[in-house]
């Protein structure tokens, strides 16, 4: 094990791969020459050269769908989009073409390529470029969608998702780059598809992925501190497919569950998940399952509207303790149908 | 194939004897053409037939009247080469050389489709033959074929790609794109634009500022030409030559210059053509132009070509048969092709089947 | 009133608001000398003329921008997008521009604008012709959403969008437009963002929106008459904002719901629909929230599968009968927490 | 505009006086451009410095190296007509006449500024100044700008649209879609690409296939010129050119070839710059050629410029005390601006607050 950034997690994942492998390559704006708009692929160019390490023009809706055609004859292209906002201009070329062509010509071509982009928000960066919207890929059958959240599962569902024949999704967040945690030395993949329990518990499941996986193993950790109490949290990892299983048991264990997640409350990642527990652990639930997310709005560019409409860890931490007073109120009822 | 269009070149020191070979091997061509064009006319028109009898579904778009412009694009690429093209590609499998009887059964949603049924008239995929897709989206495949380019340029291979689109596609962002980077990047593609004058009813003039399409070739220093898409021998020529180029490392746009005889799509009765435009079509149709053509030259006579035609329709029928007798894939299939690579938790759910299994405990 | 199909009424609503207001002008591909795709806007070419009804070239992203700046100058533009699935091509100039333009300006510009666009599904277009993305839409603060199941509903709400200041995408369906229905002569438009009750009941709630309202209120009528069960349909019309008020109250008073939809379920409309409805109605819910929607596959060309993939009638009323008998299995047991 | 640049032309026929008179329009032209220059410069290393003490927060991207073309461009508009620019644009913000402590407000993000804080650096707006944005998506504004030029047309105003956009943003499917759709309707607008020589660290060289950027003009029968970015007189004549033609009703697409003096954004070391590049930076200055310019000339000399330069330092300091003060917006405000109609239903929820409010029921 080693101590290091998510940055530098994902940076020797790509590294690994391209020396175990001549067919991965790297294509995005800027990630050669400037080496990255987040430094990911700083050195890459200069070790692996310009046939490996492809700058591209400003073009992702082109570039992406040249990775697709790439990956059709073999080759594993690992794609940069700068951030998921920009990632729109791909869409077509992500939803209707790298999600299709292994079902729509049945079965003949895959598509293994990755495309690695980061979310994020709190960085004052306002309405066009705060926005999370994995939801636009992991609402697609035919993509995969991995959200790490520690420098460990960074590393692991990168390899996991290079080596894997489909095409990824690969959420990285500007607000964990600089985060850190043990890696292992090894290069062992992941299983795509998982979800962890970073914490066990039976107060309450906190549930979240990427950024809000880490805020929510903060604040449990935190609360056990200082007011003794015993939140299971899970992160998520994995958005397509999801792993109701996992998040389904611990809330048949806790009986109460809240959602955190930095996108827009409505139809948000967490509307999926909340319906599943309401769903899957019906008859164990003793409050409805709460969502702490964005505030509906264009992210404004002022700091003091922005911290406003970002969730925080108050937040958090104010759902859980109305969800577990709700619960204490109902428990002195008879019943739960009035 | 860039060697024997040389050969068909006319040179000053032939002796009459080699001319004559090559008159005879030119007529061979223009003959073998004509066969592969009619054939895709029968078969087009026997598709529109399955369309209107319900054996055929979704959207159909026919190549009749692009048929010299398919065999001699085709007829100039390695059977190694690769193959983008769009929706409009039934008579390109053909010339590929994909047995047209699973192209008809792919029409017809069975198994035995070159896309096993799951495509339809409009994605048409086979690795062996290099047909790398039939797409829906307009423009979708530019990018996609500027890719497969990139992968053979990377591996240091000698195939190249040919990308088809019609004159519509030209006016959408991706086309700029990808022209870009295969300018940029060296890459071994010959873009061809099959200008049939029409979007769907809206005319070149209508839609690209520039309606000189080949000329945008420019905007990206790649080298570009437009040639008559009404000769096949044309046609193969300047294939050829855009071909040259694409393997040598430098991307080509090609505007074959077509036409459509019909409407957009196998329901579109092109009620917004003129009068005039629609007699004119007549001269415009490649097939009897050829026909024609080759009577005049010598080359073939009426008889033999009805005769032809008769042994093209019979195939036809037998072709559209074994597509009927095939069967629809099996709905057991239906979660087969969501991934490639199998992981946990993937939803393999029936529309009708709950999220959870209703166990004991509820 | 006068009975008349959905595509009609349409076309009415398009035409009575270019006559009234000649700010309004229609922009999409072949809408003009084709007269549109599925034919809404015929005759309008030859009515209007080329200035306010204008065939584009195909740039869905360039024509929908272009119209999303003429709004800012104070056009009222109504663009046609073939079917929604194209609609990705434009997704970067509607979320982060049309929906962003207001905020991000501090309230500067409005963008008065409509996007129509059908979805649908059942026609054998294949994978990337067969998809219902208006989540991609509803997801978006700054943007609203309508999604019409009968013909008076699409007039009325198509008028209401075009005199709204803010985007609106309006969601059409191919299944629907020859559909007939009694439409009010008069061009009142309706208020966004109500849900409708189209048939009252107190067995459970059939919620629904677009083409699966209109089969809700179908197998709602015909199960009354087969087996005189009382069913309440609601219908969405409106997926932002959303009406939770309409349907939390009615599942207050059915106890049970279920949601027909005709995207992927996974993330699907359907998640925020019963995600609510498990916080709203949480005392009152005696079984899980079901839905019913698409099966999660790029959808195959082939009749067989794509009609497999396809939610049925009779996987509706399957799912009614489950939920019901859920119910039922529930009132003999004594309380849910085993 | 244009008729003020048509007096500046030599003519033969001319009087000395008339000479002389068109001299000191020109000295005085070229001091007013100096003044507006070096206000952006002070104003942008102020931005740089207010960066870094953590006033502006985000991306800031400066006209650093740019301020001829700014002043150039923005001089040949009428008030009137419109500006759409990208995420690089305090210059133009400035330009335009908007009062600076309103742009620089906006930059700390208080409720004074022109967006009223809502924006930030790349997001400037004010509809009395027809600046329309401000655009952080690279390629964003060319659809919009071209939509505003299509109102302007549909209403038969004499206004035009003047677009801006880096080099970069040239390779963007939006680019093509937009001078497409503008040649095709004919419609009043110049697009202006400012070619920095840069994307972020990438350079035109490798990423463009056609360097010559305004060539694509071409693309879509759209007449275009290069002109040199650090003479604001040239770019001024040019610019006038472009708006005569794009006022008589065609586009026109200008290419102004500038400089970037710094990082992309104020955060970027640009450590990718060779040591001869950050050398040769000195010699594309615009501000010290000009200064140079109007010493050598005797327009002006050094004492009267250092006086200058003191004012506006001076002023930019009074500019950013104004911003600091500015209160910043009340989260009470968060949510006024997502729709401008109000409807039913509308979501007003801060993250901490449960969808639905816990009754008595509970
Ligand atoms: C992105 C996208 N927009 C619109 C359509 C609908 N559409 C299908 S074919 C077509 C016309 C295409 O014209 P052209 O490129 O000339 O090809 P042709 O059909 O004439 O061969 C249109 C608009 C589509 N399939 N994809
Ligand atoms: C669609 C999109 N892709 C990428 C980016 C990130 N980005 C911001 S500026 C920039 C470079 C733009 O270069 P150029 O057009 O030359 O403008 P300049 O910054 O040099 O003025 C990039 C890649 C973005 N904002 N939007
Ligand atoms: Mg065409
Ligand atoms: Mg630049």
């Amino acid at each position: 094990m080693t101590l290091m950034s998510y940055r530098q997690a994902l940076h020797d994942a790509l590294r690994s791969e391209m020396l175990r492998d001549e067919n991965v390559l790297l294509m995005g704006e800027e990630i050669g020459v400037f080496e990255g708009s987040y430094k990911i692929t700083a050195g890459l160019l200069a070790e692996f050269g310009e046939k490996r390490v492809r700058d591209t023009p400003i073009a992702e809706e082109g570039f992406t769908g040249a990775a697709i055609g790439a990956a059709m004859l073999g080759l594993r292209p690992v794609v940069e989009i700068m951030t998921i906002n920009f990632s729109l201009l791909a869409l077509d070329q992500i939803v209707n073409h790298a999600a299709k062509i292994y079902g729509m010509f049945g079965g003949q071509a895959k598509v293994p390529m990755v495309i690695r982009t980061p979310g994020g928000g709190g960085q004052q960066l306002g309405a066009t470029h705060s926005q999370n919207i994995e939801l636009y890929y992991a609402f697609v059958p035919g993509l995969k969608v991995v959200a790490p959240s520690t420098p460990a599962d960074a590393k692991a569902l990168l390899i996991a998702s290079i080596r894997d024949d489909d095409p990824v999704l690969f959420l990285e967040n500007l607000a964990l780059y600089n985060t850190k945690g043990e890696v292992p030395n090894h290069d062992t993949p992941a299983v795509i598809g998982k979800a962890a329990v970073t914490r066990e518990g039976h107060h309450l499941s906190l549930i979240g992925y990427s950024r809000m996986a880490h805020v929510a193993k903060k604040v449990a950790d935190q609360l056990a501190d200082s007011d003794g109490l015993d939140i299971e949290v899970i992160d998520l990892r994995s958005l397509r497919p999801l792993d109701r299983e996992t998040v389904v048991e611990s809330v048949k264990k806790t009986h109460a569950a809240v959602i955190v997640e930095d996108d827009w409350l409505t139809y948000g990642i967490g509307a999926e998940v909340a319906a599943s527990i309401s769903d899957g652990a019906f008859d164990y639930l003793d409050a409805p399952v709460r969502r702490v997310a964005m505030a509906e709005v264009p992210m404004p560019y002022s700091k003091s509207l922005e911290s406003a409409a970002l969730p925080s860890e108050n937040d958090v931490i104010q759902a859980i303790y109305q969800t577990l007073e709700a619960i204490g109120h109902r428990r002195t009822k008879a019943g739960p149908h009035d | 194939m860039s060697d024997v269009k040389r050969n068909t070149r006319k040179s000053p020191t032939r002796t009459t004897a080699a001319a004559k070979a090559d008159a005879a091997k030119r007529a061979e061509r223009l003959l073998d053409f004509y066969r592969e064009m009619l054939f895709i006319r029968r078969f087009e028109e026997r598709a529109a037939r399955g369309y209107t009898q319900a054996l055929i579904g979704g959207y159909c778009h026919l190549n009749l009247g692009e048929e010299a412009s398919v065999v001699g694009l085709i007829s100039a690429l390695r059977p190694t080469d690769y193959l983008f093209t769009n929706y409009r590609e039934h008579g390109y499998a053909i010339a590929r050389g994909i047995d047209p009887r699973r192209i008809m059964a792919e029409l017809y949603g069975r198994v035995d489709g070159v896309s096993k049924g799951w495509g339809g008239s409009m994605h048409m995929f086979d690795l062996t033959h290099r047909l790398l897709g039939g797409y829906g989206i307009v423009g979708g495949q530019v990018p996609l074929a500027t890719g497969a380019a990139l992968a053979i340029d990377y591996r240091g291979g000698g195939d190249v790609v040919m990308c088809t689109m019609g004159d519509g596609t030209t006016n959408i962002g991706a086309f700029h794109e990808s022209l870009n980077i295969a300018g940029l990047w060296n890459l071994p593609i010959v873009y061809v634009i099959v200008n049939n004058r029409l979007g769907m009813g809206t005319t070149v003039e209508k839609s690209s500022a520039e309606p000189e399409l080949y000329k945008r070739g420019a905007a990206y220093r790649i080298e570009s030409a437009r040639v008559d898409g009404l000769d096949p021998l044309a046609v193969a020529e300047a294939a050829a030559h855009a071909i040259e180029v694409a393997r040598a490392g430098r991307p080509y746009l090609l505007e074959v210059v077509s036409e459509r005889l019909r409407g957009h799509s196998v329901v579109d009765p092109a009620k917004y053509r003129t009068a005039e435009e629609v007699a004119s079509l007549k001269d415009h149709d490649p097939v009897h132009a050829l026909a024609a053509r080759l009577v005049a030259e010598g080359v073939s006579d009426d008889v033999t070509l009805a005769i032809l035609d008769q042994e093209i329709m019979a195939n036809i029928e037998e072709i559209s048969a074994f597509a009927e007798a095939s069967a629809f894939p099996d709905v057991d299939t239906l979660f087969d092709y969501t991934y490639a690579t199998p992981v946990p938790n993937d939803s393999r759910r029936l529309p009708g089947q709950p999220l959870f299994a209703t166990g004991a405990e509820r």
